[in-house]
């Protein structure tokens, strides 16, 4: 069991809690472009993202997240380097980060933070965590490109 | 050793009854040994719920199952994995769409099947027609058990939603002209589904390819385990569709005051799956992939040819179903004046041949073919020439006794 | 050798894994050997369909099938095998009585749950109400999860038609009272479904001397197959009611027009059923029958309360659930405030403990205790104390690693 | 295969063959106490049977039987020797040919025809087509019996 256990230090690293714990861009706007709710319904994990965009790049970003440690530091990674993005550099960084998840390949050097994530790679039961604050971000920006913001993707009807 | 030989030596109930003339596959097919070292090898290796458990074992658990749906995905080529929901069977998918789908037609629309169906590809439609006025339509059959064509036109009209159609009939072994039917419901707007539980045993499906809607069929019928099957659907009807049973993983979110439902497939998956069942059939899946397909239907239609040349030559017999040989899949039904299918089958029985007599479950066929029971073989990649004489030689010994 | 490493020996899961802590037993037990070694045994030896073969495979496999009826009558005490259908699971029983009892339910009557049900029993009957309008009432709970039986009264009324709750909570664990229920339910007229998927790994049930009139349970849950389940329903009340889905085997007679029903239980059991996994669980049952449960409880209860009292010594531990640990089945769920359950149990499962956190398909219970989500241990026979000192090491070390 | 094949040999006697070819009782009454129908859905075996009783006896018996030759050998058995049973005497004989059937004793003596279903006794699945001509005359009787003759215990309801 130790190789498992130094496997989770690894996992659980202070920079994955430090970030979780900085919780950045904890809120909400009170002027937003796009608002997204998003959950993983298997697991529970839930995120409220707003983003406000000019000439289509993020100038700010809020949420609020509920979930495990692995989707708060995704978060809060999000809320400290989400402004300034525009909707490619959110597709890049999404698709940087699942190839990081897959052990595919390393992180890009612009974003060496998501190197954290690395050993989530190991679970994949995990990488719905990491990646659910990109795929909101992703939708929040998709929404306020969209003529109409009405549709907001949501997982699930209700009944 | 011959191909059939060396293909039995891979099914653990054969090789431990040598003696056994096994024409009964149409009923269930033999488990492949690939299926039953899966099923084992999951419940000693990796067994835990998949749902939300994220301890390695569960997590082994998910992949597995997981992997068993990307294996129904390949063998049926469907776009995606997403589109592979596991039932307990053929009934049970049929079931989920005539309730689902159903649900999203109309009174007064019309849902088509033919007179051809088993009784899980007709009851569930007469149940729908008593729950909310669908009008249920039969394409006839003709006097050798196909389909009457002819009639496609009339029976598939504007307000026709659904055409269910079996594959192959489980009775006379009759190919459905898949693309006629295609054809005919595409010009109205209709979807169609494809009962598969007669093609699977006999290699994989292109489901995009034949231009299906739906497509069922059950594990056991194809080499892998019984209490698993598959329902194919395109994603977009699955993303319409209402959930069937309520429970565990289908849900979004519960309250007290209302739920949400999940996305396709979970949608349709409630409660704990058959896990290992699936695992299993993933395993028979993967195995049929791996075959060669034209030496195996080569083999499979000369012997169909040999049973009902050698059938003919016996009086008494009065054969079912459609010729050539090349019409049907290789099942062959056929009735002897005066015996009753029972003491037929019994008779063989105690020749190790293992048939099944009776109305096989399609009674309205038995009917439009006129006749109440019948006695069916049934052949697989397994069966060989031997299993054919043996029969031929059965059936006239039955004949002396029972006469 | 302890009693629970004899039992573990025959469970070749955990022989295969000597380091595990196996403690999520209520999401699944693992499968006993006896299961496995049926299962294996008859689909090498007896695998035919079971519907009206009369071959000697065929007879095999139809008198394994009706054995494992037999057995499963005997496990519950029902008056008669014919009270015994077999679906997929406690799922698929719940939808079944939903569907079939559901629908001779006027609209405007009523139907009472708990708010302490899994989302298998939730579901299914909100699904009714949205069909038919039946009314659906829920038994609140208490903070300690118990259902709060001072409500009784008023919230089974003149118009209740059926009481269906949990034997046990599969969060909590909490054991229902159900002699207070089936009398309020008598008083009233009113039938009770019993949940029983956390009460059989426990042992033999009595439906009889419970008063109850419908039982459901899964055979993943006491060492048996997955896939397989069972639904008890008194044989007047089966009689009443409509088939549920539709195909073959359980109909008297197909024709174009319509169809007639077969007796009970072939009714509910459309379609080839699962065989082998009955069978399995056939022989799970006849194991569970034949050990001497008064030490095992006696064993359960004892660890149940060693885990209960180290958690109550972990000051961040917050319990959930009644006391005194009798008044549960072996179920212990907490919350550690700040830590999510799925990244404790990512910590436990590197320490070989296979624990699962979430909403455990629990959500209005969870609502009701507060909670989003909880971390749950669950004991079975083969668990000792080595597994409760290791969980309690466990929890202190992930509050170290995660905080 | 031979044991076998002795077996069915003995299954498929010329007693039973005999039976089944005489149709004894083949038709229908002009004027009957009780009519009854019954089938086995499994299997498809069917019988319409009818009974003309006096004082509780049975006067005449017909019956039309659709069948395997053992559920046929039976009906015929019933359409010879029942005229002259009562309710009990058909009680009696039914539980006498389930005990040869399950092979617990040999026929009764003043039944020894009987005899001739004993080699269905290996065969269970059997059991139910030499029955149900028994089970059809007793249903019979009883509803002659019955004040209202109206309920006649159908296997299924019509849909
Ligand atoms: C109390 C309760 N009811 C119902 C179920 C559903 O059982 P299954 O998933 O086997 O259908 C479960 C299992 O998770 C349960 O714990
Ligand atoms: C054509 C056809 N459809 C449906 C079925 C039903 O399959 P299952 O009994 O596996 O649900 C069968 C099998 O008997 C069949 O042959």
């Amino acid at each position: 069991m130790n190789g498992a256990m130094s496997g989770i230090d690894a996992l659980y690293q202070e920079a994955i809690k430090d970030y979780a714990r900085a919780d950045h861009g904890h809120g909400r706007l009170d002027a937003a472009s796009a608002a997204v709710r998003l959950d993983n319904p298997l697991c529970g994990d839930r995120i409220s993202l707003q983003v406000s965009l000019a000439a289509g790049r993020i100038v700010a970003i809020a949420h609020e997240t509920k979930g495990c440690l692995l989707c708060r530091a995704a978060a809060s990674l999000l809320g400290k380097r989400g402004p300034g993005l525009d909707a490619t550099g959110v597709t890049a960084t999404t698709a940087a980060l699942e190839a990081i998840l897959e052990q595919r390949s390393p992180p890009p050097t612009d974003w060496p933070e998501l190197g954290m994530f690395a050993p989530a790679g190991g679970h994949p039961s995990r990488h719905k965590c990491v990646l659910l604050p990109f795929r909101a971000l992703a939708q929040a920006i998709q929404q306020a490109d969209a003529v109409s913001p009405a549709n907001q993707g949501a997982d699930h009807r209700e009944h | 050793m011959s191909e059939a030989s060396a293909l039995r030596a891979k099914f653990p109930l054969l090789v431990a009854n040598p003696g056994l003339h096994y024409l009964d596959s149409a009923a269930t097919a033999q488990l492949h040994r690939s299926a039953l070292d899966a099923v084992v090898a999951h419940e000693t290796g990796a067994r835990a719920n998949v749902l939300r458990g994220s301890y390695r074992l569960a997590e082994a658990a998910d992949r597995a199952y997981e992997a068993a749906r990307q294996s129904a995905a390949r063998f049926l080529n469907a776009a995606s994995a997403d589109e592979i929901v596991f039932t307990g069977g053929t009934t049970a998918a049929l079931n989920l769409v005539a309730q689902s789908f159903g649900s999203l037609i109309e009174p007064g629309d019309r849902v088509v099947i033919s007179q051809a169906e088993h009784h899980s590809n007709f009851v569930p439609w007469q149940m729908l027609r008593e729950r909310c006025g669908v009008e249920l339509a039969l394409i006839p059959v003709l006097p050798d058990g196909t389909l009457d064509l002819a009639c496609l036109a009339q029976v598939i009209d504007g307000r026709t939603r659904l055409v269910a159609v079996t594959q192959c009939s489980n009775v006379t072994g009759a190919r459905t002209d898949v693309a006629a039917i295609a054809a005919a419901a595409r010009k109205v707007g209709a979807k169609v589904l494809l009962d598969g539980a007669q093609a699977v045993q006999h290699g994989p499906q292109d489901v995009q390819a034949m231009g299906v809607d739906f497509y069922a069929f059950s594990g056991h019928k194809c080499f892998g385990p019984g209490g698993i099957g598959v329902l194919w659907a395109r994603a977009e009807l699955l993303a319409a569709m209402p959930p069937f049973h309520g429970g565990g993983g289908m849900i979004g979110a519960v309250t007290a005051e209302g739920y949400t439902w999940a996305e396709p497939p979970r949608r349709f998956e409630a409660g704990t799956p058959p896990i290992a069942q699936a695992v299993g059939l993933g395993a028979a899946l993967d195995w049929m992939m791996d075959l060669d397909w034209v030496p195996i239907h080569a083999r499979e239609g000369a012997m169909c040819e040999a049973l009902i040349d050698g059938l003919r030559r016996i009086p008494e017999v009065r054969l079912l179903g459609p010729e050539p040989s090349s019409a049907r899949a290789p099942i062959v039904s056929f009735d002897i004046a005066g015996l009753h299918p029972h003491d037929i089958c019994q008779v063989l029985d105690a020749q190790g041949l293992a048939l099944r007599g009776g109305h096989h479950c399609a009674q309205p066929l038995l009917a439009a073919l006129g006749v109440e029971a019948c006695t069916r073989a049934s052949l697989a990649l397994y069966n060989d020439e031997a299993d054919v004489a043996a029969l031929l030689a059965g059936i006239v010994r039955a004949i002396g006794v029972l006469r």
